[in-house]
């Protein structure tokens, strides 16, 4: 596998930041009872985002849960459009419809955002699956989180995947909490995506989800090994998630020191240092924020002023036929 | 004009759709090499191959995840639920997954499949494996549901279901399979939402589903030994549901009776007899009755089975005792 | 007497029970160490220790079966399912297994269980974290199907789940949690089965269930100033259902409308009407109407959420028109 | 562990040999159209069902599936009512409502038979759950077949019985077959239980199926494991059904070698000729075959001539009242 280009890791660096911003200003906008609901944050997760989306092909499909905003962002959804679903505006990427845990946008291979935990699993299974049988090439890429390696769907989806030699990559992003419960207590394994592996005939991979040039190489290598027929995979990506589950969780139930080192080990941080080391100019990377900051603001400044969505599109894209009749 | 059972006609419905549309695709426990363990899918691997007609193992969520992610990235997926009442197992995935899908997306999303299942008792298998749950699927916004009651609604259905772009639930009914019906040559297309008029009468409109469409017909040619003259409507879909055809037998009859093989509470004939309560009123001569399943289980004793289920008998006595 | 919220009650009368009876227990997701992500369950662990209070994975099924299991040998157990809508990961346990067992073993199995969980829309979660299942439950020979409106009933019905030596499904709504209501002191225990006429007056009745309740009755009020006088009842469970308070509030008033919030198709009110139609149409002076959640997944905006979510202006302006 | 005793050895065989002429009669039944519905014969896997009943304590607990007269059986549970069921007569065990995928006999502790895959693996960690809580002692046994292990309701109850440590014991009859399609067709590991135990920390154990006291022994250890508190195992039984799925089904789909090498291994011919090397004597082994044809005569006799469940049977037992009433 190949390091990353300047270009790449100039890349690597923006997309970690754009979503970094964006999800702060979420955060912020949800204080102020702007956003309404409920809203998971990656912050802290970027890397695993930032890896992934830039080692994909376009026409390759994401799979993510209700903290998916960063996945969803970096294969390429609009911003503005982003924000304005998380406000539930009209311009918002599903009208409205979605809300903060349902992004979607199809056209950039950004399939969905899946808010019942495992579900989306053998979604992504199935996607393969038909880029399997109609020879596209397409490799399918589902996140998920440590707990949702417990629930069902998560056993009959890995196995079928296996079983099919199907082109999708699995990938558990453990930030070693369920919601509020740490993942050791509910877990009997120590790497709960990991351990599981060969229980489906797969390597256990293990990568630093906070290392943004780690998590780029392994995607890499898993894509190409999609790609090329050999089957799917199942990573392991260690992170952790700066806040709390969602909402205004402030995360009481994790020790200071936990939260304290890896605090110290944000990916942006040390990928900034890193970029430094590379001989990249400070100014440079500042002018990347700059920029990640003014994208933040008109989406926030656009979504703030659409409109609420109008009341006729309560009614309509249930059916094909944009309807929701179901009767004559 | 072929005469064909129900059972090859699924066979039939699928080819006719596999031929044209090589999209089209099927999955499911034992439908490739076995040929489905109600023969439903005899043939098929044999004539498509097994890139397109794929056993998998016993797992419900991914064999409708697989369909539902399938049907996202450009194939016409059929998945197959060996009994109706396995969609229990799976019922995340098409209730809160494939059914919600367009609608929060805001219509990004088209999901093009069908969910076959064989549904209803009357095989003494008891409780889990005789449920008659076309109910639970009509709750469900986003699902089409359909369950034919002949050889030819087979086919015609099963082609409409398929084509269909939004997910619909094919209930086929294990009581009918050994069933024989004529069967037309050629395509055989059929829109979803359009029932049928089985047998005109002026006094009472009789809506049944599935196998208990011909209990209604039967029951029906009782009633008019009693000077009742009975409408048989075959619904074939419910959703959509087609209340042109029924007002127009109602508003004829002034009557209406619902027999269903779900259970009592909530069920299909409570919609239908809601839906004539308030729309057609003051159109009504009496009580809508609702002869079902009663609020049990299903037992396994052929005695006991055959009372739980609607009989012909007692259709015949509730309509009898709605005009008396 | 006391003023609680919904949220503290439910809390409340868990308590209750477990102070009374060592065999009552309670599992699920982030009950124990977080108290519930609805603050439902605080307090317990530290109260009742972790062996009777216990945190699971995110494995519905295992919470389900497992409280099966539990009920079969001895406990009375409460399992938590945090949203409503999480009852399809294990709709299989709880609609073929924990609701058919008795029956299917003819008695020889008690299930003394209760599954609890968070019900219903207004929080602007999107369609995966909102619906009214209630129906879902209903349909399920075999469950019991509770759902209060206010914190005294939250304690009297939870306590009447968990003596109650069948299984139940105990509806908590989200969009009541912070409420509150008077509860009176010392133990309290309703009986499942029991309607509430919250407001007697001689035009119309409405019956309405959980968040409807204080929706309907702020329609009745508005109802009233235009002259009509709405009778509101308080359904309180719809298995076992109160059809005697039904019968004697429609019997009084000839005119009936229902409230729920599931999605139309098949709903609760669908079964009230059908049964109402069916016993007492020569009682009704004019067609029984349902106010519903229109037969679409919730949508997440705010103001999309609301106008699916059956309002009051929509009761009023739905029961006005079949006054009219 | 002890080898069995003298007294165990001749009850294992009797054990089996009553379970055989059961069964084989239930065939015989079925196809003279006086057993409606369905049946799932355990014929050829009977040494799993008798090896674990001679070790269980009788407070212990079985569940198990569709295909468990075996079980069921040799829990104790009483031949004609047993019988009576699969006919659906008056006088079946539970009243004709259950049918043959449905036997229960609680005062046996045998807790139910399952038709739905996989479902009563979580019912069955809660019944030991119970035993935890209520320190009963008891242990809890699950038996199900390879085809199980690919659902997701194994995953969660064998991770729950994991991380909650419960006094449960689950054993795979692996015949493998899932209905009609060889379990590895459909599983990417080689043993679908054993190779998955380490992904729920558990030891991977197999044990030859065929051998009652190679399952006796098993069953002894891993019993006293889960009473001693040491928590739950997962058990991979080797072994072949004899005849098909269900019903008249002939099984044409195995390949003649291998039905013809696993015939050789009949379970109790197998036994019998051990007990003979034993020095046990040929009649005394000819005296538990026809004291079984006799129990098996009897059963059919009393069966055969009860009359059908009472209509009025119909409509009880829904409640705890022994009604089925929903309304007042
Ligand atoms: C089936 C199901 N059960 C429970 C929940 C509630 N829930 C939402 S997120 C969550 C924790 C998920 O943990 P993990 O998989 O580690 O993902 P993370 O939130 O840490 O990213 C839970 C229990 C759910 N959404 N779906
Ligand atoms: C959830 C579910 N899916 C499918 C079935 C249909 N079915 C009944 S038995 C069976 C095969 C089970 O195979 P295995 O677990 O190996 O058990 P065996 O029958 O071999 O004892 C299948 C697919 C079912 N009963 N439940
Ligand atoms: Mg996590
Ligand atoms: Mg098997």
């Amino acid at each position: 596998m190949q390091q990353p280009s300047p270009e790449t890791r100039l890349r690597l660096y923006a997309d970690m930041v754009r979503a970094r911003y964006f999800e702060k200003r979420a955060y912020d906008l949800f204080l102020q009872g702007l956003l309404k609901g409920t809203t998971h944050l990656g912050l802290g997760q970027e890397a695993v985002a930032a890896g992934f989306a830039a080692a994909m092909r376009s026409d390759d499909m994401t799979f993510c849960t209700y903290r998916g905003h960063n996945h969803t962002l970096l294969r390429g959804a609009p911003m503005d459009a982003l924000m304005g679903e998380l406000l539930g505006r009209e311009n918002g990427i599903c009208g409205g419809k979605g809300g903060s845990m349902h992004l979607t946008d199809v056209a950039k291979g950004a399939m969905g955002s899946y808010a019942i935990v495992g579900a989306h699993l053998p979604v992504a299974a199935g996607a393969a699956w038909a880029a399997q049988v109609r020879d596209t090439g397409q490799v399918s890429v589902c996140f998920f989180g440590d707990g949702t390696t417990n629930i069902g769907a998560f056993h009959e989806a890995v196995n079928m995947a296996a079983v099919w030699s199907l082109p999708v990559v699995f990938v558990c992003e453990n930030n070693l909490y369920m919601e509020y419960t740490p993942i050791d207590e509910v877990t009997p394994v120590e790497h709960p995506a990991a351990d599981r592996a060969p229980a489906y005939g797969l390597d256990g991979i293990i990568v630093d989800g906070n290392d943004v040039d780690a998590v780029y190489e392994v995607a890499q290598r898993v894509l190409s090994r999609a790609r090329d027929g050999a089957g799917p995979s199942l990573v392991e990506a260690k992170t952790y998630r700066h806040g709390g589950h969602s909402r205004a969780d402030p995360g009481k139930y994790r020790p200071d020191e936990e939260v304290a080192e890896w605090m110290a080990r944000d990916p942006i941080v040390l990928y900034r240092t890193r970029l430094e080391e590379f001989g990249i100019q400070p100014d440079e990377l500042d002018r990347i924020e700059t920029a990640a900051t003014a994208e933040v603001d008109e989406a926030t400044e656009v979504s703030k002023s659409a409109p609420a969505p109008g009341p006729d599109t309560l009614m309509t894209n249930v059916w094909a036929d944009g309807g929701s009749a179901w009767r004559n | 004009m072929a005469e064909l059972t129900y059972r090859d006609a699924v066979a039939r419905g699928i080819a006719q759709e596999m031929e044209r549309d090589p999209s089209v695709v099927l999955i499911g426990e034992d439908v490739a090499k076995a040929g489905g363990v109600f023969k439903t899918t005899a043939g098929l691997l044999e004539r498509f191959g097994p890139e397109r007609v794929r056993d998998t193992p016993i797992s419900e969520e991914a064999i409708t995840g697989m369909i539902m992610g399938a049907a996202m990235n450009g194939l016409r997926p059929i998945g197959e639920l060996m009994f109706s009442d396995f969609l229990a197992t799976c019922w995340d995935i098409v209730a809160n997954q494939i059914a919600k899908t367009r609608y929060m997306t805001d219509g990004q999303v088209s999901l093009p499949l069908v969910i076959r299942t064989a549904n209803g008792g009357g095989a003494r298998f008891g409780g889990q494996h005789s449920q008659s749950l076309e109910n639970w699927a009509m709750a469900v916004p986003g699902l089409k549901v359909v369950a034919p009651s002949t050889p030819a609604d087979v086919v015609g259905l099963l082609a409409g279901a398929i084509r269909d772009p939004d997910p619909v639930v094919f209930f086929e009914h294990k009581a009918l399979f050994a069933g024989k019906g004529e069967v037309p040559d050629g395509e055989i297309v059929d829109a979803l939402g359009t029932a049928r008029v089985l047998r005109e009468a002026p006094d009472i409109t009789i809506v049944a589903l599935a196998a208990m469409v011909p209990k209604a017909l039967e029951a029906a040619a009782e009633l008019a030994e009693h000077g009742i003259g009975a409408e048989v409507i075959d619904l074939r879909s419910l959703v959509p549901l087609d209340t042109a055809t029924l007002f127009a037998s109602v508003s004829k009859t002034s009557r209406l009776a619902t027999v269903e093989e779900n259970p009592r509470l909530a069920g299909w004939g409570a919609e239908i007899a809601s839906i004539v309560t308030e729309e057609m009123f003051w159109d009504l001569d009496g009580p809508i009755v609702r002869v079902t399943t009663p609020h049990i289980p299903l037992p396994a004793a052929d005695e006991l089975e055959d009372l739980a289920i609607p009989s012909v008998e007692r259709i015949v006595d509730t309509v009898r005792r709605t005009m008396a």
